[in-house]
């Protein structure tokens, strides 16, 4: 048994999955809440509960004291912080690992590293991994940008070294406006994010959001687990995922995945990540590393057998990989449509009781939720209430088998984004997986009033 | 049937918080069932998860301060945060109170340690103490009950 | 029991919050449940099952004959099978029944052809045809309301 | 499309399961349901649904005129008849096939074969498959069945020809114990089955029950899809089913696959259908053939990826096996769990509203469930709920993931059979699977007084 007791840093389906995993491996888990989650899933599943504090996050999950002290009065030996909350936190994990505790997740140095956009990009230019076009880092003057830019070609895209999720980006389809908006761009930096360093990069038109699942050993050894596909977002949020990315060539293929774990080799990455690429056409351009388990890895799961939760806490515990590269083989298609609580056409949150749930079943489904018929949907995090999950013979398969399943997944009292992720399945965007990585916006735009109306 | 003795039934399965009653002698049955139907889930049943401590944080939530009144007048004191409870400043110091201890607003009632500090908790009523809920160095969690003062 | 005594018993078993009560003794009984109900979540979302025939058979069961009251004074008479429904005994007959006319119990209201089979549906009661609720040769559900009769 | 329009002669999970694999296929499909499953699942989920009379089985589910006739008037041309009720009819399949549409399952001549014990065990015999050592066929009069024991060796078994499910059937453990009761267990049966029709053969004392899915083309080709453990028996109910059968030997797991295959190959069955064996030590000897669908072939499914009712669907429409026998690769363990709505230890029924639920989820956790929170179980049908599925790496590891499953698997307001099935799963015997038929009604019978305290 890796560890005597994990407690799980989080709340809603991931602390439930984390849960699952380890009553698997045998390890007593402690559950932390706030007082808002008294009734919550994971707090009736885990060996132990705690009340860390009131219900806003600040006050509790994300309440670095508090998460703390429940570690030092349950005496659990390490902590899975799940994803979001304190999950990238590098002050978290060192404060984990001051207290002679294990963080399930990075090093500190490399929470570091891929938690900046700039030393994460120089990771993965010094591991040879295609960049897009632009500044090597920070842009320190206007005449630098023009410069890159003209390199890069237009039209391209100004970022903010500290942002992310989508924030602190313009679109720029001329020097003219380049010259216009840096020093705006800098100052609005400043404002945001605290730091005014940006930087500059081509921008594609219609990429597709491809991204690798990686293990590494922390001793230079690293594999890939497949890829994925998650183009499909809204605001740049995923909203439906896939295993393996469609339609990609073989040869991509092959150059993706192994640039993905050439990277966290490279610099001896050890737990799980993903490393997330744009493609378009049949090039592919390092985009960020996320240094942690991520909301869509069960497609990853599925497809390739692997448990990845159970993967990360043997790797935490230093029991190195226990997986070759070439055990990775790939079975049928996996799809996940997230079933946020928001309205689906509008996407405002949508918090409230359930007063009618089903959830689907049979063949090739599988269900991570957070609720329940008379569960709580709470207003002070994040609006994911369930993650439904297909695996199918093929894509086509998995499309079918997930329309089936959405048919029967029934949640009353609350809005969810299933009528739009029901509709957006039967796309001929997604059925040819033509869309790209702002397709839902404008396909949302269109159809929302339309929609409205229906509803 | 008589209504009386029913009425004495019904009281006394609600003294012994009876939610389901039933009985048969010869012709002659009663079933009962009392409080609210459909109950959520989550609460009906015995609780999976045993929780660290043992008073489940279903109180409300009571930020920094920390006193909300029960029925019997008392005031019950809870803990602001996740920590250990310490009842006295050192170990071979006295405890700040004792049962029937006066204390007026203000008093330290305890210490909770959370992360090596020391948290003194105060009374933000005064009163005198009727009960000490935790033991000292025990864990308790955010919301726990850790005192009950009769106010006054 | 009289009224009164069963607005005593009501009155105590809503003071105790008694959501369910049956008593028995001999051949008297009540039974009663208090409260909303836990609504089912198979009736109170929207059907997804588009049902072949109209009308959906919440109906009580009525296995051969097939008539029950409803709230306006109207007996309605249920088909006693599936199959399927004829207003004549032939396509060139007159139909059995139409709206205003008379009939007496066990005058032939319509056929129900099941199999092959055709089933004569008699009137259990006599009246005035009120409503003839399904079209001719359309299938109908066990169940399945056909004809609503004035009374009298 | 194999068929327009599916109608489903039955109700409660099965219905529910073959309404899925139709989705899937692009078929729709008519439930049909009693006045007493308005609001049951199968209803819900069908593309339409028709009431076909009052809550009585007999009255509805059994009653043939009934059934035929949502048939003609909803104008399915094909019907599914899950197990039970009119399943293994001969003569509602031929009604069915009278009316021009297609009964999905065996012909009536196979329906008869393997509807009788004796013309069964002929068959089996005929295609070399080895038999309990007994009589060959009815035994005429009491001389002749002293000859056969004497040749079988004592115990021995003396059943009725047209028994089943447990049913009329006596151990006899020497001569002068079946010189005593030969003529009273020919009056019984000819009380009980209306045949006074005995055979006799070999008792085994532990022995496990073994099963074999098999599918065969109706033209000679049949194959088999792996093997099935259901020795977890009560009262000849099986409870705990898993797949492939444990801890058979490389020799018997082919000898045994082949000889089911052999069997359905050499009558020229065409559907899919169960081989049921007993096996004692390293040798197995042919019980039954059920010419349907059984209730445990989802652990089939599990480990094989084959999905069975869409086979039988394809079969049924006379489109061949669409899988050839090296492409049946067997992958980790799975195993079932029927949850019945019974008394754990007495096995009463415990019929009423669901009045709270809770399905398990996570990876590798199939739930087909006919209930729901609110949802009746009915007195009037047989107690079978829901089954929980699992699948694993190996069998051990399945076990602590159903484990796992059964603790997050909330039922409230009825009984249902989880908490005896969690102790068994968690006995030597099941983890060394040195169990076998009769092991559980001892072991309930050992254990069922402690528990009733307990509870």
């Amino acid at each position: 048994m890796p560890f005597e007791k994990i407690l799980i840093a989080n709340r809603g389906e991931i602390a439930l999955r984390v849960i699952r995993a380890c009553r698997e491996m045998g390890i007593p888990t402690v559950a932390i809440y706030s007082t808002a989650d008294a009734n919550a899933v994971h707090v009736r599943f885990a060996d132990e509960a705690i009340c860390i504090g009131p219900p806003m996050a600040t006050q509790s999950y994300l309440h670095q004291p508090a998460v703390l002290s429940a570690v030092e009065i349950t005496g659990a030996d390490a902590v899975h912080p799940g994803y979001g909350f304190l999950a990238e936190n590098a002050q978290f994990a060192s404060a984990v690992r001051q207290m002679g505790r294990t963080f399930i997740g990075p090093s500190v140095e490399h929470l570091k590293m891929f938690g900046d956009k700039l030393s994460a990009k120089a990771a993965a230019r010094a591991a040879g991994l295609p960049m897009l076009d632009g500044s090597a880092g920070a842009i320190p003057d206007l005449e630098t940008a023009v410069t890159a830019a003209n390199i890069a070609t237009y039209p391209v895209m100004l970022k903010a070294a500290a942002g992310g999720g989508g924030k602190g980006m313009r679109v720029i389809e001329d020097e003219a406006t380049l010259r216009r908006v840096f020093a705006l761009t800098q100052a609005e930096s400043q404002a945001a994010f605290g730091s005014a360093e940006v930087f500059l990069e081509k921008y594609l038109r219609r990429p597709r959001h491809v991204e690798v699942q990686v293990a590494g050993d922390g001793r230079g050894g690293g594999i890939h687990i497949g890829t994925r596909d998650c183009s499909l977002q809204r605001r740049h949020q995923k909203i439906i995922e896939e295993a393996p990315a469609p339609f990609l060539s073989d040869r991509l293929r092959a150059e993706i995945t192994e640039a993905a774990a050439e990277l966290i080799r490279s610099v001896n990455y050890c737990t799980v990540a993903t490393v997330e690429f744009l493609v378009e056409d049949d090039a592919f351009y390092f985009l960020e590393v996320n240094p942690r388990i991520q909301v869509e890895h069960p497609v990853s799961e599925a497809v390739t057998g692997v448990d990845l939760i159970q993967e990360q806490i043997h790797l935490a515990a230093g029991n190195g990989l226990r997986i070759r590269q070439e055990d990775i083989k790939t079975r049928g298609h996996s799809i996940e449509v997230r079933v946020n609580a928001e309205d689906p056409w509008s996407f405002l949150p949508s918090p409230g009781t359930v007063t009618g749930y089903h959830e689907p079943g049979g063949p090739g489904v599988r269900v991570d939720s957070a609720i329940h018929e008379h569960a709580m949907v709470q207003p002070y995090y994040d609006s994911l209430a369930a993650k439904l999950i297909v695996h199918g013979k093929d894509r086509e398969h998995a499309t079918r088998r997930m329309l089936g399943a959405m048919e029967e997944f029934i949640v009353e009292g609350i809005r969810t984004t299933l009528p739009l992720q029901r509709e957006l399945l039967q796309t001929e965007e997604f059925a040819k997986a033509t869309f790209w990585t702002r397709f839902v916006d404008g396909w949302v735009e269109e159809h929302a009033a339309a929609k409205q109306g229906k509803k | 049937m008589d209504l009386d003795r029913i009425e004495a039934l019904l009281k006394l399965l609600s003294e012994h918080e009876v939610s389901e009653f039933a009985y048969k002698d010869g012709d002659a049955s009663i079933r009962l069932r009392l409080g609210p139907e459909g109950i959520p889930m989550a609460q009906v049943a015995a609780p999976v998860a045993a929780p660290v401590v043992a008073a489940p944080a279903a109180a409300p939530a009571a930020p920094a301060a920390a006193a909300a009144p029960v029925d019997d007048g008392l005031i019950v004191v809870e803990s602001p945060m996740v920590g250990t409870f310490y009842r006295s400043p050192a170990p071979d110091k006295d405890a700040y109170v004792e049962v029937g201890s006066t204390v007026k607003s203000g008093d330290t009632l305890c210490i909770v340690e959370a992360m090596k500090l020391m948290n003194e908790i105060e009374a933000d009523i005064g009163g005198t103490i009727a009960e000490i809920l935790v033991e000292n160095a025990q864990p308790v969690q955010f919301g726990q009950p850790l005192f009950k003062i009769r106010k006054g």
